[in-house]
């Protein structure tokens, strides 16, 4: 099985789902001969032209509006928002279009749009670059959102992102655009990775959900608990909206512990969703209260400080002796 | 030295230099203007078209009235009243080819009119019954967009679609004086000048934006406001039907022959209230109103048809008949129109099931059930 | 003591600030004139010039884009957004720009701004005029975030959000407007509305959380309670963001059950938050699973299905049986 | 009939008119224009001012090559050079009276080396060691927007209070050529026009955005864009600092004498890359890069110097020795900047107290000393 970086699987994957539907286009800024400043459109521009893989002007509520019109020309737009922190431009465009345009409509326009978005940090970038704003999506009704943790994934997730007749806010954990994976490209995805999540590590003491860039260091926090004798089982959340409670509540039944894991703001973070209704699901089995590890109240900081603000593994562990020691 | 006291030329604003000044090809007396070109573009437009758009105008007008009679009584949740404005609306809709497409504002009820939609299902929204009430593609054209200028950026992308797909049609979106303001609008000036794409930007300047007179807006003409951007611009009399569908074929001609965007600007008046919440008293005066009376654009209009003996009492007879019929028609479909099914909220959020939706609508069906037990 | 209704108590406190500081500035759309399509503004440009009560182009960002300006030249900027839902062409400005000045600049540069916003529904409006999007601000660090439920934290609040040095989000809920209730004007304002709870009526079986619109009707499902010989405590949170957790504790610690009702969506909404820190502070003392009412994973429906969406009195003791009744 | 057909005068779309096209002061081989009455706007440049011109813009590229050699050594994350642009810069922020106040994008490293800000200040945002670098109110310029197009509305806003204070002073806000497209700067053009303040907006075009050449932004000239909002705009040659000086000396009075907002576009070239991560090969010849190579700003003004004798080559050792020694000071500078502590982070997010935010401090505080301790 090829082993590919998580960015070269969406390369791959957008690829695929393009040559699948000819329907399928592809916007956003530098996405054209510079493949995007990440390089996850490289050479789809050369390959398909320039009518399916459009440069557009710089303005991110012209992107995702006129994404908006050519879903209801009948195409499947894919829109590539550059960095996290650029979004927000578009933000009525996707709240209050986006989202709502098929419910407005009483189900008469489809709007099976995909929004590309490289989030979080520990890139060492500056300002703007480093945004988490995975809550403030799956809080808007209408939208789903998802991330992939791992170059498999997303290169499945990622087509399973366009063919879906709803609106798809996608999020790359751009830190781990890097980090290699094996990818079946052949194999049927079995699994339902949109909407599905993975539990990766079996355990017995605790749970620690995390999704995108802090799956690895969940996974990282389980390999050095299990070397301390502490048995964590990890869950790779995946759909962040909406979210799949059966698999969590089954993992937190048999371990009566979470922790989960993010790094956006706890405060009002998807934190706070998981940990209300796992505390309300599993009341009775909850051998500790949830505890949530993520940033602070405070902006993304200089870079210089941002190991402060991302949760690593031993912040995560930190929680998980909480749990295990109320 | 100090630079204030130089003299040297200052960066000249240009003259607005689209077809000289104002477009009208029939006078506020009901006249026809001599000499001006756009009279070409409405050459096919004999007696019985003349005595059609005052038809259409007519009874957009009595189903506005109805409208707003129906929402004093109670029966509708607002109205946006388009009196004033029918010129506008029906001298640009009838431009429109069937495989044309368009993306109106709130207020556009005389161009959904022309495209064939039931005035009852336009009501559907302001009633609250329903967050719209007809199925674009059947009748080509969106429903409302109430996000001011969202839409302009819809219709560039779909007219982006549709060079795409290798059609001749063309896109026509509508927003008012002050929506010109939002960055959308501009943003989709930027894409479409730089796609050069088959929509037309069709701006109704009512002079009003709820309190604001335009001029908060701009200083400038709006018809000059996509220069910048290489988008060429009409400023048309848009109390003068003939010259509103003339300026709007030649921008859709323009559009459909590969020539890209044009912007129209449609001097109206919006002679009611903002909406039926609004009050104009509070900001403006009579006179200004009555300025605009003498404008208006149905009168205009049916002053030429019976100067040229193009129309007779009958006409007017028959066309008041029609009128009337419209809107019993549609204050019926009003009152018989249902409430939405508790169950409706909970369909067409997504396409796909969805696991969080499924949950809170068994959840609040069995809240129901439980609660007509207890009653 | 007089009587007045939120909405003229808001224009009260409104005229005070003006008074109190010839910084103080009001910008936003018809609030001139018009007095706001409210009429929260009504009689100011007329008292205080169009230079201080500035009717502004048709343009969130730039209403919001021009006060954060404003504020840098020393002044305090009162903007009011018109609904709810046209907040969102001002979110890039309001969350990359007015709540990270301060923390870019290293504190040399304030913010005092002050974001008016009528939300919530049950007013039978159309699409887009029933919103409530305050879970959106409160996760953003920077941003104070609070609303008033009666006209007296109104009048109070209005002038505690102006004179404050940080920028605050001032959600009004806008069907509460013309409720009237007392107002002392010169009595000095001793509670701390805008930074602290209140604990509305004492009650030993169940604590309610409410706020804004809400809170009436938690009052409502009080009242009903108490006959049906439930002792139920509500409090009105009146911030947003931070949340006073010191008042809800204390409350949850004496009743061991809580219930917190908001028009949002429940799902990530801020209901979630108060769920799990208070599950995790009064782990050891809930006898039920917090549990949350509000509006569905849904966009606002037609005004003429608003009922079913909004939480009344009937859906908010539904839950409290449920609390009573695990 | 099709309209497509019909034979009427189009829409024109007016030339730019501004003060006939380009200004330019310095043609590129070095030779001063004749005829330019921009000229008047600089009568008071003696030949220490060319001199002083010339020396800014020395030290700038030499302070820009030395943050690049910074970067590439590890000790920047990140930096956006101004190769190229010294001219728009310099001859720009030289214009400007001490009151006024200057809102830069992230490029304006010149601009804000004209306006007193310590060079090793500016790096602390792009080594990552704090996110701005100086006081705005002691330097009358504001730290760098890095979200594209916002800066232009906070300009408006705080020329709006110059206006509320009754004060002359001017606001001086810059972007590129792809922050056009931005709905931020088209509200800031309305805004601005419509309060009529003394904003002046200068773009330099630089011909990039990133990878798309400014076509994609726009298929008409820059300058151009304010026009429909009534806003005049000049064209100015971004590689003549005279030019720039001139351009920018008049806008700024016309904005303290109340005339309002002007738009200059500077057209530059941005010589190097977008910032040290981009590759521009992927998207731009080499052919393009000589071209614009032969337009440098330095070097006309130096051909300038020389061929009339007003600088020799001890002119030119003196500015390398001030060039070195800035860039020297630099380095040293940047080595010497301390990471930020822990504790900092929680500093400034609100200027009164916030208890969910000293929780989360203390908390970490808690933790850390926990982990030193197991440590
Ligand atoms: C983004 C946004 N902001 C504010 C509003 C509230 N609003 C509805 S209509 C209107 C005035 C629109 O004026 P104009 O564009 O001239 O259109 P008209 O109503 O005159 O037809 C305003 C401010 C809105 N619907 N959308
Ligand atoms: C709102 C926003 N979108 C995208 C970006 C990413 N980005 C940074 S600079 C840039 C190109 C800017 O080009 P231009 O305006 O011409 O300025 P230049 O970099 O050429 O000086 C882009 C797309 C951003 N910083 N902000
Ligand atoms: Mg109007
Ligand atoms: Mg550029």
């Amino acid at each position: 099985m090829p082993t590919m970086s998580l960015g070269k699987a969406l390369n791959n994957g957008l690829r695929r789902a393009m040559e699948d539907d000819a329907k399928v286009v592809l916007m956003g800024e530098d996405i054209g001969k510079l493949g995007g400043v990440f390089r996850v459109t490289e050479g789809l521009q050369r390959d398909f032209g320039d009518r399916r893989v459009i440069d557009t002007p710089l303005a991110e509520s012209g992107v995702i509006g006129t994404a908006v019109g050519l879903a209801m020309r009948g195409y499947r737009p894919v829109c590539e928002i550059q960095f996290d922190g650029f979004v927000y431009p578009a933000f009525d465009q996707i709240v209050s279009q986006v989202a709502k345009m098929r419910y407005r409509n009483e189900g008469r326009v489809a709007m099976p749009l995909t929004i590309r978005i490289p989030f979080g940090g520990g890139v060492g970038a500056v300002e703007h670059h480093s945004e988490s704003p995975e809550a403030y999506f799956a809080h808007t009704a209408g939208l789903r959102v998802v991330t992939p943790s791992n170059a498999a994934d997303g290169f499945h997730m990622i087509q399973q992102a366009i063919t879906s007749d709803d609106p798809v806010v996608f999020f790359e954990p751009k830190r781990r655009y890097w980090e290699k994976g094996e990818v079946d490209e052949e194999a049927p995805c079995t699994d339902d990775p949109l909407r599905r999540a993975a539990v990766l590590t079996e355990g017995n003491d605790v749970t620690i959900a995390a999704y995108g860039p802090m799956v690895a260091t969940a996974l990282d926090a389980a390999r050095i608990g299990a070397a301390e004798g502490t048995s964590i089982e990890v869950i790779d959340l995946r759909s962040l909206s909406p979210i799949d409670f059966e698999t969590m509540e089954a993992s937190v039944r048999k371990t009566g512990r979470l922790v989960v894991a993010h790094e956006a703001s706890v405060f009002c973070g998807l934190g706070a969703e998981i940990a209300a209704r796992i505390s309300e699901r599993c009341f009775f089995h909850l051998e500790a209260p949830v505890r949530r590890v993520g940033g602070f109240a405070t902006p993304y900081p200089a870079s210089r400080a941002e190991r402060h603000f991302l949760p690593d593994a031993d912040r995560i562990l930190h929680e998980v002796d909480r749990c295990l020691r109320p | 030295m100090t630079t204030a006291q130089v003299q040297v030329p200052e960066p000249r604003i240009p003259e607005w230099t689209g077809f000289d000044g104002l477009v009208q090809l029939i006078s506020v007396d009901g006249q026809r203007t001599v000499g001006c070109p756009y009279w070409e573009l409405v050459a096919d437009v004999d007696a019985e078209g003349l005595r059609g758009l005052y038809r259409d105008m007519a009874i957009v007008r009595r189903l506005d009235a109805e409208a707003m009679a129906l929402q004093r009584q109670g029966e509708l949740a607002l109205w946006a009243p388009l009196l004033g404005q029918e010129a506008a609306q029906v001298g640009s809709a009838r431009a429109l080819r069937p495989d044309d497409f368009v993306f109106p504002s709130y207020r556009e009820h005389g161009v959904a009119y022309c495209r064939g939609v039931d005035p009852v299902a336009m009501l559907r929204l302001w009633r609250g019954a329903g967050l719209s009430g007809w199925d674009p593609a059947v009748h080509g054209i969106a429903t409302p967009a109430i996000v001011v200028g969202s839409q302009a950026l819809h219709a560039t992308g779909y007219a982006l679609g549709v060079v795409a797909d290798g059609a001749d049609s063309a896109v026509l979106t509508y927003f008012g004086d002050g929506a010109t303001s939002e960055g959308d609008i501009a943003e989709a000036f930027g894409f479409a000048a730089s796609y050069v794409v088959p929509v037309v930007f069709f701006c109704q300047n009512n002079q009003w934006a709820i309190s604001e007179p335009v001029r908060v807006q701009s200083h400038a003409s709006i018809a000059q406001r996509g220069q910048g951007y290489g988008i060429p611009g009409i400023q048309v009399d848009g109390n003068d039907v003939l010259a509103v569908l003339a300026a709007t074929r030649l921008a859709l001609a323009r559009a459909s022959a590969g020539q890209g965007p044009t912007l129209i600007e449609a001097v109206t008046y919006r002679m009611g209230p903002h909406t039926t919440s609004d009050d104009p008293t509070r900001y403006r005066s009579p006179a200004e109103d009555e300025e605009w009376r003498v404008k208006d654009p149905l009168a205009r209009l049916s002053s030429l048809l019976h100067a040229e003996g193009l129309a007779d009492d009958g006409f007017n007879e028959e066309v008041g008949v029609a009128a009337d019929e419209a809107a019993a028609a549609l204050r019926q479909g009003v009152l018989a129109m249902p409430d939405p099914e508790p169950a409706r909220l909970f369909e067409n959020v997504y396409a796909e099931p969805h696991s969080l939706l499924q949950d809170e609508r068994d959840a609040y069906a069995a809240y129901l059930a439980e609660f007509d037990e207890e009653a």
